[in-house]
């Protein structure tokens, strides 16, 4: 099969959906000429033109907001933030405005937009430009959140998050932007709330997203003759896969969760109170561990970037202290 | 203080004039229609027979039922917290209104929402807010999609001078004007954003100088002048049909206080009574008497139909049912397909 | 002892600080002549004049952001932000700067502030003015996150986290505010990071905080022949007594937790995670319980807006359903 | 083009005299560091030898020299994501600085914030910022302070074309109008916020008209005249002491790309060839040398101490240790008693 990068599946999905549906448009800064901060959308602009393509000012609570009542009015928007750190800015009209007028509103609307943004540490970038704050969405009744790790699920869930008809927080992996993947030609979309076991095994399960995916298969592959490890990623947060979750904590009886978001009130803890309140505790040999990020800011200096999150090595000692 | 200025009048009465009985008639039932409905609320709550908390209209019908006058069924609109008469200015079923404040299952909302988040979305009401400026750049997105479909729609944006000083604004019409999107934007100055007033909230005396920040007009109008209101937002709509977005301030008060709870510390009797004094009703009574359009009884009768209209609402909202705490899960999310 | 309501104990707690500091200043939205939206700080704009007790325009990024930048340059504000559910417009300001500075600069900052808010539902406000959004705060390195469940706890905590030296969300309980409680003359401060065990027991530990905490009492005290039930109220969520919470959970085997805020992705997943992660996992009896707020916005309609939240009925329940 | 009018000059000329041959030395060598620091940097990043990004200043130095000559060492100031000329305006230790752009132990930040990070509060330097617009409410709070200790002090706050389209700014700027603080904010027109011109991102011509809508000052100076820029924000500092907050546009250029990846595809050559034809280091020369003050030769040995300050920055930075991974959960509480 052909292989593309994450971002070129993310702007085959953003395309094809343009053209299938003129309702969809797509907003944010520097999107147009610049073609994105990560060159996500470069050329989009010369096929859609300026009135679908639109680059806006810095004015992320305007650009989330305009998503919603562009959504409400009838359009699909397709909102990217610079960086996903800057929702902050826009925190209101999301948690507060996008995701919440279905419901205030009595079933009587329909918000379908995306806000897509770019997540995670790894590139130098320091405390503010470099989060996971995934958490914060989930938390908030109404809006889905997606964290694809490949790129063929970031095609298959952009595009099925470009149809859903409700506020879709889409979160990419910044350190993914450049890595490939096969995508096949045809039209495909993966549906949200499906887990994929990116791996399959007996002895543990890992249940991780996003770009901590591949280096928890590459630890695990590493381990493979001492452990059968298998590596469960949700992809969409919400609505969460519950139901794989607790099947493969029943199978193996070890459960490890593993995220680059600062560990403490991180969705790490959903998921260990997922399968805490399951009956797949019945089957737990163990303790159920998290391996999130350290609880601090995300330093400058390369070396302690690297370590505020999970690290292969950190992975593999979580993994060795859960199976002592 | 209280009449209208001479030239003023004379405007008043040149639009009265422009404008159909029928036109009319629908106008001042309007504005009694809003009246009536937060009397009655306030009555509810003075009993505490309704829940939370509500923020009522009163003294400013004509910023909304003038404004409005100019809007078709498909034009959008959003609003605030104190929503009561924008949401009677772009048209409503009165009983599902009242049945919302209720809390009822056959509330605009099913009982979910209440005073704060009214909207009719098959009457371009894209809804009150609870959040002060929060429906900003709401309405500024409603117009990216009436600018791409280019129907002649407009989007009206009701906000109060408390929300001027929000974040939110600053970005939406910034927004709004550099992609000349059809919102007009009204401020509504009732001089106060609670407790605290626009002269000390501001360092400017006519607002209307913030829409130079963004390169578009800005004008102020007497609020209580339903037709002044009228005449400034047709012009605001064919401006931005034709060329983008439009701020006008309309100058107003609010007789009631800012909720529930509020011992009206911050203001003072005179000042309330002088604008009592302005009421907008009686002021646009005069002008419809004056033109000759209606007659007195006719404008009673207007008055007495819309607190009937009222007690009906009242009626059906306490005869439905409360909603099912099994619906309690529904509608946090739509299907998709 | 005497008794005082909540938010008396508030309005002590912060203007002893203010008389004791005069770097201590307090600022928000109509908090002057109104006394706040919930009359908390009545009469304080009398004693402290209008330069220490500053009513805002309606700015809350400015108004979090000021706090930020007042405290940065040697004052100790006190801000207050009419509704949590407003923080969220401040969010960037809260999370990426006040939070952050310090670690940023290298430890060469200090930030200390307060934003105090009242948060909960009950009050038929509906969706934007009900929430208890503590878990997005708690996931935020370099905040302090409080939530007093008593009259007492609220004055001492209140005036240890006006004395911190980093920021403090301190999240009132709407409900509470006109509850007594006893509260003496002297002088006290209570330390952040403490646990207090509101209710000694044997067989089952509830973690609870805020409003939850007397429901939760009221429950135990009921159903006190059939279980003796543990009470523990964490008080500060950051810092959280982790050690507390442990060995209650050995004492008794099993755990509970109860909160009000929306249950996915709520606080109550970082509690059960504590516990599945330490040694106390090897003398649970039984699965690890969470109680938290449907996942929904809070419904206005009063029977609705009960129910989305914990109820003695369903608290009772879950107790049985986790004892059977 | 590229040179001053003749009022201007004029007008340079004489400001020029009116300082101390010491000041002058003193914001020549700043002008001279920022560039040669920029310089080194780009060399640094063309070579991939820095991690992450950084955006220069290179071209923009007069704003924060000139602006910044006006303070004293306990004046505030914030900064932003291009931050580097502030930095170095304010006063600062070149070493620590560089050091901290290399991520070392002994950089400002201890290699925790780097190039968009650097705050040095022991010379009133409240920090960069990595968030746009985001500095804006803390140099207001930090306003506040200053105004309730009622010291004589001021702060300045940087911020770009790009943000005055934040949220940020607009409470902000009205925070501080409202209460008089002394808060000079300076928005640096560089023309561009990222890829986006600030003539597309604004619908105003002269964006100092901002100023009108918070009753504030506003002036646009040209930016790249590091006189006329030392003029407005001394008139500036008197008004914010004595009133409150005073707003002004400073009109530049960034000579560079937005940060390290950028391929200039929204600007011509052209344009960027004529900004540097305004080369405010040059402009500065030429004024110092015809009123006398200073010889080619000693103009000459500023710029060649400057590259080996440097230089000399780079050694120490170079030879300084990276932070042990042990100090990695250091520093995001302060202790409290
Ligand atoms: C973001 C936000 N901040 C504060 C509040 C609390 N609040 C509700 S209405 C109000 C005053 C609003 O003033 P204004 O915008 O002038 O509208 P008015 O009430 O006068 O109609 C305040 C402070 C809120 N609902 N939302
Ligand atoms: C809130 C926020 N939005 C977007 C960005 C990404 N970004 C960094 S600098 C920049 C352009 C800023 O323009 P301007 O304020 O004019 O400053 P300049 O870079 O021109 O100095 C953008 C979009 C950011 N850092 N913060
Ligand atoms: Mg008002
Ligand atoms: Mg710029």
């Amino acid at each position: 099969m052909r292989e593309i990068t994450y971002a070129e599946a993310i702007r085959e999905a953003m395309s094809e959906e343009m053209r299938r549906d003129e309702s969809v448009f797509f907003f944010g800064e520097d999107i147009g000429i610049y073609g994105g901060a990560f060159g996500v959308s470069v050329g989009m602009i010369d096929e859609f033109g300026a009135e679908r393509v639109r680059d806006t000012p810095i004015s992320e609570a305007a650009i989330i907001g305009a998503a919603a009542g562009a959504a409400v009015s009838g359009s699909r928007p397709i909102a990217e933030i610079q960086f996903s750190d800057f929702i902050s800015i826009g925190m209101d009209q999301l948690g507060n405005q996008a995701a919440k007028m279905r419901y205030m509103f009595g079933g009587h609307a329909e918000v379908p937009m995306v806000v897509r943004a770019p997540a995670g540490s790894g590139t130098g970038a320091a405390a503010q430009h470099s989060q996971s704050q995934e958490a914060w969405y989930c938390h908030i009744p109404g809006l889905k959140v997606v964290i694809p790790s490949t790129p063929y699920d970031a095609k298959g869930l952009l595009k099925t998050s470009i149809r859903d008809n409700n506020p879709v927080v889409f979160l990419e992996q910044k350190l993914l932007y450049r890595k490939k993947g096969e995508v096949p030609e045809e039209e495909y979309t993966i549906p949200l709330g499906k887990a994929d076991i990116k791996r399959e095994g007996s002895d543990l399960t890992i249940v991780t997203w996003g770009r901590m995916v591949s280096m928890v298969l590459e630890v695990a592959d590493a381990l493979k003759d001492q452990f059968s490890i298998e590596v469960l990623d949700p992809r969409t947060l919400v609505p969460l896969d519950r139901d794989a979750i607790v099947t493969s904590a029943k199978k193996t009886g070890h459960v490890l969760v593993v995220h680059e978001a600062v560990q403490t009130g991180g969705y790490g803890g959903e998921i260990v109170a997922t399968v805490a309140d399951s009956e797949a505790f019945y089957y737990l040999d163990a303790p159920i561990k998290r391996l999130g990020g350290l609880d601090i800011p995300i330093p400058y200096n390369p070396e302690l970037e690297r370590n505020a999150v999970p690290t292969p090595e950190k992975i593999e000692q979580a993994i060795r202290d859960l199976m002592a | 203080m209280g009449e209208l200025t001479e030239k003023q009048k004379a405007q008043a009465l040149k639009t009265a004039q422009s404008l159909s009985k029928d036109k009319l008639h629908d106008m001042y039932t309007k504005m009694n229609h809003v009246r009536a409905f937060e009397d009655k609320v306030a009555y509810f709550f003075s009993r505490g027979m309704v829940h939370g908390t509500t923020h009522l209209y009163s003294g400013e019908e004509a910023t909304a039922i003038g404004a409005l006058a100019n809007l078709d069924d498909d034009d959008l609109m959003t609003s605030t917290h104190r929503g009561h008469g924008h949401t009677i200015g772009k048209g409503i079923d009165l009983k599902k209104m009242m049945a919302e404040l209720l809390g009822k299952e056959t509330g605009y909302c099913r009982g979910k929402g209440g005073s704060m988040h009214i909207a009719d979305l098959t009457r371009g009401n894209l809804g009150a807010n609870g959040i002060v400026g929060g429906g900003i750049p709401i309405a500024t997105g409603a117009g990216i999609t009436l600018k791409l479909r280019n129907e002649g729609r407009v989007v009206v944006c009701f906000f109060g001078d408390g929300a001027l000083n929000e974040g939110t604004f600053h970005e939406s019409v910034n927004l709004a004007s550099i992609w000349d999107l059809p919102v007009i934007y009204i401020c509504e100055n009732n001089q106060y954003g609670m407790s605290f007033s626009a002269k000390k909230s501001m360092n400017v005396d006519d607002l209307s100088v913030r829409a130079k920040a963004y390169g578009i007009p800005g004008v102020t109008v007497d609020g209580n002048d339903i037709f002044a209101v009228y005449e400034a937002v047709k012009k605001a709509k064919k401006h931005a049909l034709k060329t983008g977005p439009y701020f006008i301030v309309s100058e107003t008060y609010r007789f009631m206080g800012h909720s529930k709870s509020d011992a009206n510390k911050y203001r003072s009797k005179e000042e309330i009574a002088e604008w009592k004094d302005r009421d907008p009703i009686p002021r646009m009574r005069a002008i419809l008497v004056e033109t000759g359009q209606f007659t007195d009884s006719e404008l009673d009768a207007i008055e007495e139909q819309c607190k009937q209209d009222i007690e009906e609402a009242v009626k059906f909202a306490e005869n439905s049912a409360d909603p099912s705490v099994d619906s309690i899960l529904d509608d946090v999310f739509a299907p998709s397909n």
